[in-house]
């Protein structure tokens, strides 16, 4: 149960940090631990009573969820760095949509 | 549809048809002429029923020509055909195919509306004549024509609007659109007096009853003689028929309408005179003298209706009567317009002794028209009761005496006015007058109807002293004006009480103008203010981007997020 | 099931599918753009005549699809739709042949033709529509076919214009499916039936009918033009002229008009519209707008403004007359449909002459137009006569049912509404006739376009004059059996009968 | 908007988003805490059913067998992820700069180690925790480091051999779910007596594709690095 | 239900058909526009065989494995899916039809056909799940396949927005994890059908209810939490946009449809109101944005926004059944509707090489399908008869007024008039009179057709949605009937 509060912790605080984050990279990392989080609370909660064997679906959730969140990091990477690399010049200029 | 069918409906649609074929050339005088001949044609040959149907026309329309209405027929059909003949060569110059154009359709119109006997297509020739009359009047463009115009159209509009909701309300409360079965019904109708009212209001302005007269005396001088000739012939006589074919005359005896109809009558019938006395143009003292003629033919109107009994002799009186003044002033006013044409003295006698003629008609001297007209009218009174008897016996000499000065009066002034300095006119106009000089004289004789007392030699010398009388007045009042040095009588205005009632009426409009140009300001300001917050709200809207951008910002868009799930979840408690 | 079940789809088709060829046309294939907008009208004229006579023979026309659970859309031959249909069928066909004079030589003309086929099956579609859905799915319809025509010239002024006219017409579309789906969750159904759906729950739901019944006048009373929601008519006259006739006389208005009547006579009833007031509150609008549009017309300088307040004025009467609640007022407001919609057109087409033969718009310029061009300014006259209510011109019949059938329900104080109106017709029509036959013409015309012998295009002359006789005809001939009078008394007799 | 307003709004933002936060997480404890003592799950069902899965391990029954379509899209993601990244992919990898004699002698050693771990990782992972992604993964390590190392071999596995490498777990995947479904089966319902063999050979296929796709993907941030300029970027719309 | 009925493994082929073409799309680049064009057809037909099936039989259970829930994985499918992914089918059939001409004319290359058959198939698995844990997979790869779409267009914005898009989608994908770890440690199934029936009304669902609502309402863009939104609907390349404001912002909208008659179908009418009010908001908001954008594809990325907020009046009036009904329909419309303005935006865009509303005028007179198109898509938006959109209102405020709820239908039908005011916006352009034309060649035929065929079907589709509305929600059928009629 502890575990479980923790990774509620971690999620929150984590949160917070993406909520603050202006640069991309922090808010990725932020992600992650967020995530973390998540996969704490699951597998904590997955032994609850101890003596118990533990549930073995949270397990398989988690990793799956390890996958997937490996994948949108990978991405999210990719794509900050194109952010930061001069693509090519914008061919838009109109203002976007939200401004006056 | 048999032959009496169709040439009933050929006597308004011929003149019509004729305006639409040439209505860009005139064809010759005769093709003109032969506008009124259908017209002609029913009184020669009266159909044999009362009237013909015709369901598919209009709302259903009836027409016929019996008794009376044969008569006003005859004489309107003749006048027209004369003045068509004379106007032939009389216009002359632009806009001659419009004038026609408008005194066919006017005739269409004058003829249809005689022989029309349900409200629609009466009410419909009524309209084509009125309106087309205006055409008549404004021939000849000037400031004062179409003063004169104005007056009319404003006059002709109220009369179409009373008249309109005269017979509306007649067959909305009757269920029925026949005169016939209108006059019948009128009496138990829940609003009879406003009918009547609406109707008197509307033929009268027609008929010149006084005060709505003023047009008479302003259009009568400008509109071409021919014109005038109809206008005052015929025309103000269909009120008249307006009248006989709404009012319930023969069925009920309606007192208080029937002393309305003979009062204003007979003051229409002096006052007319009256005002005449003092006008200076020749064809304004015949206007004023059809205003009081007229008045002369509503005492009879009159009569009918505070006797309903009376209802035959008196209609076919007034009938003749009509008959008799229209064919006179028809005669009058086309010789009035020739005095104003270039004429030797030779012919300035001619003409002064052929006007001599029916204006001794007017004056009702022994043997003419007049005469047997006047006679006829009287001859009933005495089936009134006393005091309305009583009042028209002194009453109607004296109003005799009033015609005949006012005769004088012209002539005089068509004497004093002649002069050689005119247009030119042919032969043809000359020897048309010169026709209808000759109905003055003999047509009466013809039709007079064979309920007519006969005439005596005590008839004959009554029927004088009121010419006499005239005479002596005349007498005495030149010789009271000499003695007073001759002073300069202010004349009175063409249209006398037009001047106080065209002002009310002009600032009546200018209050009106003004209130609407307060409505337009209000107006105005209030699309100002829309437009004002359309563009706010559009700012508005443009402003709403900052709020966008700040609900799109990162860490905002996440904090309302999360405050989304706890707000759910809150609200999940229950 | 023979071909004739699908005539009501068949009278919808005949505008559609030539209008959608239209649109793929190229813009120089004039014959073939012409020929297929005749045919098109030709063909729909022949099919509701058609229909119509199958009618009078007592065979009816349904089609029905399913839409939503226990809505069905509609396509019925009912006698109010049918003479509705044959009226905006016969239009189109003059204004067809009007359009195609008018626009020669001016650009999208395949864009042009193409919607005006749109707004004529949207009308066409209105006019057989079995229910209000099915209405309401035909009014928007309209609404969309007609902006493109009037901001057709594409000047500033022109989208401004559009705008108003989508500001109103969409807002009242928007009004009038809240206004339907009140109704639909009182009374569950729609179908359009004599005598109306909302009898039964009078009793129970009055106050609630009574306001969905405001909801869905606001709605109509868009295009119906009743005060205050006329204001896009009088700025819509920026549009071409066959678009104005279209407008006023054919479709848009018209549509709003027969709403109208569809919502007192089919679905209300007039029962039930006259026994919660509701006819009589209509009827005191409808007043409002009569006086208030002449008043408006009289202000104008501009000739096709003033014909639009007129239309705004006129156009009352049709509601007037369904609203006093008696058969004789309902047939000259029946009527009236037609009679305005005859003398109307005639009175846009001789504008339109004007302003495409002379170049003249304002009234001011139309001194002595009588002289070029004669006949086109007798069908005026004899038009603006007509709709002053001068025998024997249809205007005349239309005010005089108007005027008997109030008395007839005791609500005289319309007859007098009527003497009124009457007279400021006359104030703003008379002086524009005096000033074309009176005034001397001027020295040069703003635009003189000569086009041959005739004093204009006979494209453009032939309609006018051919819509005038029309208006005259149905006048004077009211009385003949299978005139729109005779058969707006059978209609009206019809909703009154027990 | 001047810098004390932007520090106004940040410290606001700060404040705010901690107390939003604080907020979600007493919620998220107490909803945590109210939870039932006794374990509700699906523990017993999957030991239950595990003798018939082919895997002596329940996570991996659940992963491959139980919930083995979770893990069919999952390596879909993982695939997809990897289709993403080639379509931002710019500039040319260059040689890591001499990457020092500790890590290249490091490697050299490392790298046939993680090779068998990987391997006793996949055997392992039917009977005791392990499996496919673990194995995957520290094979993708493997290659990772001898990148790092200055080793180019990871990078000549290119054109054709790579994309069969890529798609080889997916495919293997829904090869065997097809072929299950045309024999008259549900889809990924093995048969029990192969069902150990297949998912054995799932597991391989699986680990190589993750393997290569995780390697690709660092060789992708590598290339990124590469091309990168300085500019700043922001989470926020430009 | 267990058994195999014949036919009744069109649920997979769903699924796996996409998967296999993007493997192949992805190993042989050269076919790969045909591959995933013979897919979409494919998936049509499929789509459509479903849905027969499902009208035929009812509602349709496939166990995945063999094991059967709440052990193994089951698909689900009944009218609303099946309505859902026929129409899915279309969408993307057209676009991908769209896209080939498109992708010729830019710079992106052949792996746009993978990654959009990824798409695809995410989509068809969502609509086809029935487990909370599943759902949160194929929400993943429907997120990362988009914002991969969007990422391809080569553009500073597009670039940012779809990390913009990446990361709020992640995080929203975390919170709805942890609601899903919360419900399974209640009720120990994943299954939504199982849950429905095990689940209590604890603290913890409430929690997992916010977190799953408040997760899916960021990945659904609902307002306030539109933020992503605009951005990378309209930088994204114009068929992206397409398949982006038609479907995909749908998805999470539909897993919140499901979660809401399974696991949470006890929530207090508050937490629906509170739903509708947003949607209500995002109508009124989303509308007044469109209306003061100078770009068309802005324009209509607000206009999405307003849309989504329809689908959330549902919640309030979920009692009716012809809220759900209208909702479904609305969907679809919408779908077709939107797909199809985009496509045309996209067309314009090509044209002009911006998409500034002001100078659309330019194109007017060049591109009159493509215009059309974006008429009669934006006719069907205003919620005209006969479209789609206009049935699925009439049946929302049909719902609003049998629960006595007037203010939900002022809204519906305000929303309407204001999506005029901005759809006009853009039309009035098209009337312009203008000398200047552009040359047309950007835009070829094929790519004005297809998004004039969708907008036919959008404005055609209130004319055969009559059996459709029948079909969803049933009568004696709701969804959770369905879900919860399970056999064991």
């Amino acid at each position: 149960m502890l575990y479980s509060l923790a990774g509620i912790a971690l999620f929150c605080i984590a949160l917070r940090a993406v909520i603050l984050a202006t640069a991309p990279l922090r808010a990725i990392l932020a992600v992650n631990v967020m995530s973390s989080g998540v996969f704490l609370v699951l597998v904590a909660l997955a032994r609850r009573t101890p003596g118990l064997v533990a549930d073995p679906v949270p397990h398989a959730m988690v990793i799956t969820g390890i996958v997937v969140a490996v994948s949108a990091t990978a991405m999210a990477i990719v794509l900050t760095q194109r952010l930061r690399a001069n693509v090519s010049a914008p061919t838009v200029e109109d203002t976007p949509g939200a401004g006056p | 549809m048999n032959a009496a069918a169709w040439l009933l409906l050929l006597v308004p649609l011929w003149p019509g048809l004729l305006a639409l074929i040439f209505h860009r050339r005139i064809p010759g005088r005769l093709v003109t002429m032969t506008a009124a001949v259908p017209a002609v044609a029913v009184c020669l040959y009266p159909p044999a029923a009362a009237e013909v149907v015709y369901p598919w026309l209009l709302l259903g329309t009836r027409l016929g020509a019996s008794d009376a209405d044969a008569m006003f027929l005859l004489f309107t059909a003749l006048v027209w055909l004369i003045a068509a003949g004379f106007a032939h060569s009389w216009i002359k110059g632009a806009g001659r195919e419009r004038f026609f154009v408008f005194f066919l359709f006017a005739m269409a119109g004058n003829l249809g509306a005689l022989i029309a006997q349900d409200m629609p297509a009466f009410y419909a020739c009524f309209a084509l004549m009125s309106f087309s009359a205006y055409g008549l009047i404004v021939h000849k463009t000037s400031e004062k024509t179409r003063h004169a115009g104005r007056v009319y159209i404003v006059l002709v509009l109220i009369g179409e609007a009373a008249l309109a909701l005269a017979m509306i309300l007649a067959a909305g409360t009757l269920g029925t659109t026949e005169f016939a079965a209108v006059r019948d019904g009128l009496g138990t109708s829940s609003s009879r007096d406003l009918i009547i009212g609406l109707a008197v209001l509307g033929f009268g302005i027609k008929a010149g009853a006084p005060i709505l007269h003023v047009w008479l005396p302003l259009a009568h001088p400008v509109a071409p003689a021919p014109a005038s000739a109809v206008l005052s012939g015929t025309m103000i006589v269909t009120g008249l028929v307006g009248w006989l074919r709404f009012l319930p005359v023969g069925e009920l005896a309606l007192p208080g309408w029937g002393s309305a109809f003979v009062i204003v009558g007979l003051a229409a019938a002096f006052y007319g005179a009256f005002v005449g006395l003092d006008q200076r143009d020749p064809k304004v003292v015949l206007a004023y003298s059809s205003v009081s003629q007229m008045g002369i033919m509503t005492v009879g109107v009159g009569t009918i209706l505070l006797e309903a009994t009376l209802v035959t002799p008196v209609s076919l009186a007034i009938a003749f009567f009509a008959l008799h003044h229209g064919l006179a002033k028809s005669a009058l006013f086309l010789g009035a317009g020739l005095a104003r044409s270039a004429i030797s003295t030779d012919r300035r006698r001619t003409l002064l002794i052929g006007l001599a003629l029916p204006s001794l008609a007017l004056a009702g001297a022994p043997l003419t028209s007049g005469m047997l007209a006047k006679s006829a009218l009287v001859a009933s009174d005495a089936a009134l009761p006393d005091r309305w008897a009583t009042l028209l016996q002194v009453a109607l000499p004296l109003a005799s005496i009033a015609t005949a000065l006012l005769m004088a009066r012209f002539l005089l002034l068509v004497y004093q006015g002649a002069s050689a300095a005119g247009p030119r006119v042919g032969k043809a106009p000359w020897v048309l007058w010169g026709l209808s000089l000759l109905l003055v004289v003999v047509l009466p004789w013809w039709v007079g109807p064979a309920g007519l007392a006969p005439m005596t030699a005590p008839d004959v010398l009554a029927g004088l002293w009121p010419l006499g009388a005239a005479l002596g007045l005349a007498v005495v009042a030149v010789w009271v004006w000499r003695q007073a040095g001759r002073p300069s009588i202010p004349a009175l205005p063409e249209g006398d009480v037009l001047l106080p009632l065209e002002w009310l009426f002009i600032n009546t409009g200018r209050f009106f103008g003004r209130s609407s140009a307060g409505a337009a300001a209000f107006r105005k300001r209030l699309l100002n203010g829309a437009a004002g917050e359309r563009r706010r709200a559009w700012a508005l809207v443009q402003r709403s981007g900052h709020a966008e951008a700040w609900l799109t910002r990162w860490q905002v868009a996440l904090v309302l997020a999360l405050l989304l799930g706890v707000a759910i979840g809150l609200a999940a408690m229950g | 099931m023979t071909w004739q079940a699908a005539l009501p789809l068949l009278v919808l088709a005949s505008s559609l599918l030539p209008g959608l060829v239209i649109f793929a046309l190229p813009e120089r294939s004039r014959t073939l753009r012409t020929a297929l907008n005749l045919s098109g009208a030709v063909v729909k004229l022949f099919l509701v005549v058609w229909m119509l006579w199958q009618s009078g023979q007592g065979v009816h026309y349904e089609l029905r699809a399913a839409l939503l659970p226990g809505l069905d859309l509609v396509l019925r031959s009912s006698e109010l739709g049918l003479f509705f249909v044959v009226l905006s069928a016969l239009l189109w066909l003059v204004t067809t042949i009007y359009a195609v004079g008018y626009l020669e030589d001016s650009p999208n003309r395949s864009r042009f033709f193409g919607f005006f086929s749109l707004c004529v099956t949207a009308t066409a579609g209105a006019a057989l529509a079995g229910n209000l859905i099915t209405f309401l799915a035909f009014y928007e319809m309209l609404t969309l076919a007609t902006y493109p025509l009037v901001v057709h010239r594409g000047t500033a002024a022109a989208r401004r214009a559009g705008r108003m006219y989508l500001a109103y017409t969409i807002g009242g579309g928007g009004v009038l499916t809240l206004g339907t789906l009140w109704l639909y969750s009182i009374t569950g159904t729609l179908e359009f039936v004599p005598g109306g759906i909302v009898a039964p729950f009078v009793d129970r739901n009055a106050t609630a009918l009574s306001a969905a019944f405001v909801v869905l006048v606001a709605g109509i009373g868009v295009k119906a033009a009743l005060v205050p929601l006329h204001s896009w008519l009088p700025t819509a006259m920026v549009a071409p002229a066959p678009v104005s006739a279209l407008l006023h006389a054919v479709a848009v208005v018209k549509v709003g008009a027969f709403g109208l009547m569809r919502l007192v006579f089919s679905t209300y009833g007039v029962e039930a519209a006259s026994g919660l007031g509701l006819a009589q509150g209509l009827a005191v609008v409808a007043a409002v707008t009569i006086v208030y549009g002449s008043l408006r017309a009289l202000a104008q300088t501009n000739l096709k403004r003033l014909l639009a307040y007129s239309t705004v004025s006129q156009l009352s009467y049709i509601a007037l007359g369904i609203a006093l609640g008696g058969a004789v007022a309902a047939t000259g407001g029946i009527v009236h449909l037609v009679h305005q919609g005859l003398m109307k057109i005639t009175l846009f087409f001789a504008a339109g002459n004007l302003a495409e033969t002379l170049g003249v718009h304002e009234i001011r310029d139309m001194r002595g137009a009588g002289r070029r061009m004669p006949w086109s300014m007798a069908a005026f006259t004899l038009c603006a006569f007509g709709m002053i209510g001068t025998p024997p011109m249809a205007g005349f019949i239309s005010k005089w049912y108007l005027g008997i059938g109030a008395v007839d329900s005791d609500a005289a104080w319309v007859v007098w509404l009527l003497a009124g109106s009457s007279i400021l017709n006359a104030a703003y029509f008379l002086p524009i006739v005096w000033a074309i036959w009176f005034e001397p013409p001027p020295e040069q015309w703003p635009h003189d376009k000569r086009s041959g012998r005739a004093e204009t295009s006979l494209m453009l002359l032939v309609p006018t004059l051919f819509t005038a006789a029309m208006a005259l005809a149905v006048g004077l001939f009211a009385a003949t059996p299978y005139s729109p009078l005779e058969w707006a008394r059978l209609i009206a007799a019809r909703q009154y009968a027990p | 908007m001047t810098n004390p307003e932007r520090d106004t709004l940040a410290r606001l933002a700060r404040f705010g988003s901690t107390l939003a936060v604080a907020l979600v997480f007493a919620g998220l404890a107490f909803a945590m805490l109210s939870l039932p003592a006794e374990p509700t799950g699906l523990a017993a069902a999957v030991r239950a059913e595990l003798p018939g899965t082919g895997a002596a391990n329940p996570v991996t029954a659940v992963l491959l067998n139980f919930r083995g379509y979770d893990t069919l899209l999952e390596i879909a993601v993982l695939l997809l992820a990897l289709l993403a990244i080639w379509t931002m992919r710019r500039g040319q990898l260059r040689p890591q700069r001499d990457p020092g004699d500790v890590l290249e002698s490091l490697a050299s050693i490392q790298a046939p180690v993680m090779l068998v771990v990987a391997g006793y990782l996949l055997w392992a992972g039917g009977s005791a925790p392990g499996g496919a992604f673990q194995a995957g993964g520290i094979l993708a390590a493997a290659g990772v480091m001898l990148v790092l190392a200055g080793s180019g071999w990871p990078q000549r596995l290119s054109g054709w051999p790579l994309r069969v490498a890529l798609v080889l777990g997916l495919s293997a995947f829904i090869c065997v779910g097809v072929a299950v479904v045309l024999g008259g089966q549900e889809f990924l319902a093995y048969p029990a007596s192969g069902a150990a063999t297949i998912i054995l050979v799932l597991e391989i296929c699986a680990t190589v594709s993750i393997a290569v796709i995780l390697l690709d993907m660092f060789l992708s941030v590598l290339r990124g690095r590469a091309s990168r300029t300085d500019t700043t970027a922001s989470i926020d719309q430009p | 239900m267990t058994a195999l009925e014949p036919g009744s493994t069109w649920v997979v082929w769903l699924i796996v058909s996409p998967l296999a073409a993007a493997l192949i799309a992805f190993l042989l680049p050269r076919v790969a526009a045909a591959i995933a064009l013979a897919n979409a057809l494919f998936m049509g037909v499929a789509a459509l065989a479903l849905l027969d099936l499902v009208t035929e039989q009812g509602p349709h259970r496939y166990s995945l494995g063999g094991w059967g829930a709440p052990l193994g994985i089951d698909l689900y499918a009944d009218p609303l899916s099946g309505v859902l992914l026929v129409v899915a089918a279309v969408v993307v059939l057209a676009t991908l039809f769209y896209s080939r001409d498109y992708l010729a004319r830019t710079a992106i290359g052949p792996l746009f056909w993978p990654i959009s058959l990824f798409l695809h198939a995410a989509l068809n698995a969502l609509l086809l799940s029935a487990d909370a844990f599943n759902l949160y997979v194929t929400l993943e790869l429907l997120s990362l396949s988009a914002v991969a779409l969007v990422a391809l267009a080569d553009e500073q914005r597009a670039v940012a927005a779809a990390l913009r898009y990446l990361l709020a989608s992640i995080v929203a994908s975390l919170a709805y994890l942890l609601g899903v770890a919360l419900l399974y440690h209640t009720a120990g199934v994943l299954d939504l059908a199982a849950l429905a029936e095990r689940a209590t009304w604890t603290p913890a669902t409430w929690a997992a209810l916010g977190l799953m609502t408040a997760g899916l309402a960021v990945k659904g863009a609902l307002f306030p939490v539109h933020f992503w939104l605009p951005g990378a609907h309209s930088y994204a390349p114009s068929p992206v946009s397409a398949l982006l404001s038609a479907l995909v912002v749908k998805a999470p909208f539909y897993v919140l449809l499901r979660l809401w008659y399974a696991p949470f179908a006890g929530a207090p009418e508050a937490v629906g109101t509170l739903l509708g009010l947003l949607g209500a908001l995002a109508i009124v908001w989303g509308s007044l944005q469109a209306l003061r954008q100078a770009r068309l594809k802005l324009l209509i990325a607000y206009s999405t926004v307003a849309q989504i907020g329809y689908l959330f009046l549902f919640f309030p009036l979920a009692q009716s059944r012809s809220a759900l009904q209208g909702v479904t329909v609305f969907i679809l419309g919408h779908a077709l509707a939107k797909a199809a303005m985009f496509l045309a935006a996209g067309n314009m865009h090509k044209c002009l090489g911006h998409d500034r509303i002001q100078d659309l005028h330019r194109v007017a007179r060049e591109l009159p399908v493509t215009l059309a198109a974006f008429a009669v898509g934006g006719v069907c938006i205003m919620g005209l008869p006969p479209s789609g959109n206009f049935i699925g209102k009439w049946l929302l405020i049909e719902a609003a007024f049998a629960q006595g709820e007037w203010g939900w239908a002022v809204v519906v039908v305000a929303g309407g008039l204001l999506s005029a005011a901005y759809v006009f916006r853009v039309l009035g352009h098209a009337f312009t009179v203008d000398d200047k034309p552009v040359d047309a060649s950007g835009a070829p035929a094929s790519m004005a057709w297809a998004a004039f065929a969708l907008a036919l079907l959008a404005l055609t589709l209130g004319v055969f949605a009559a059996p459709l509305i029948d079909l969803i929600g049933g009568p004696g059928e709701t969804a959770v009937a369905h879900l919860s009629s399970r056999e064991p």
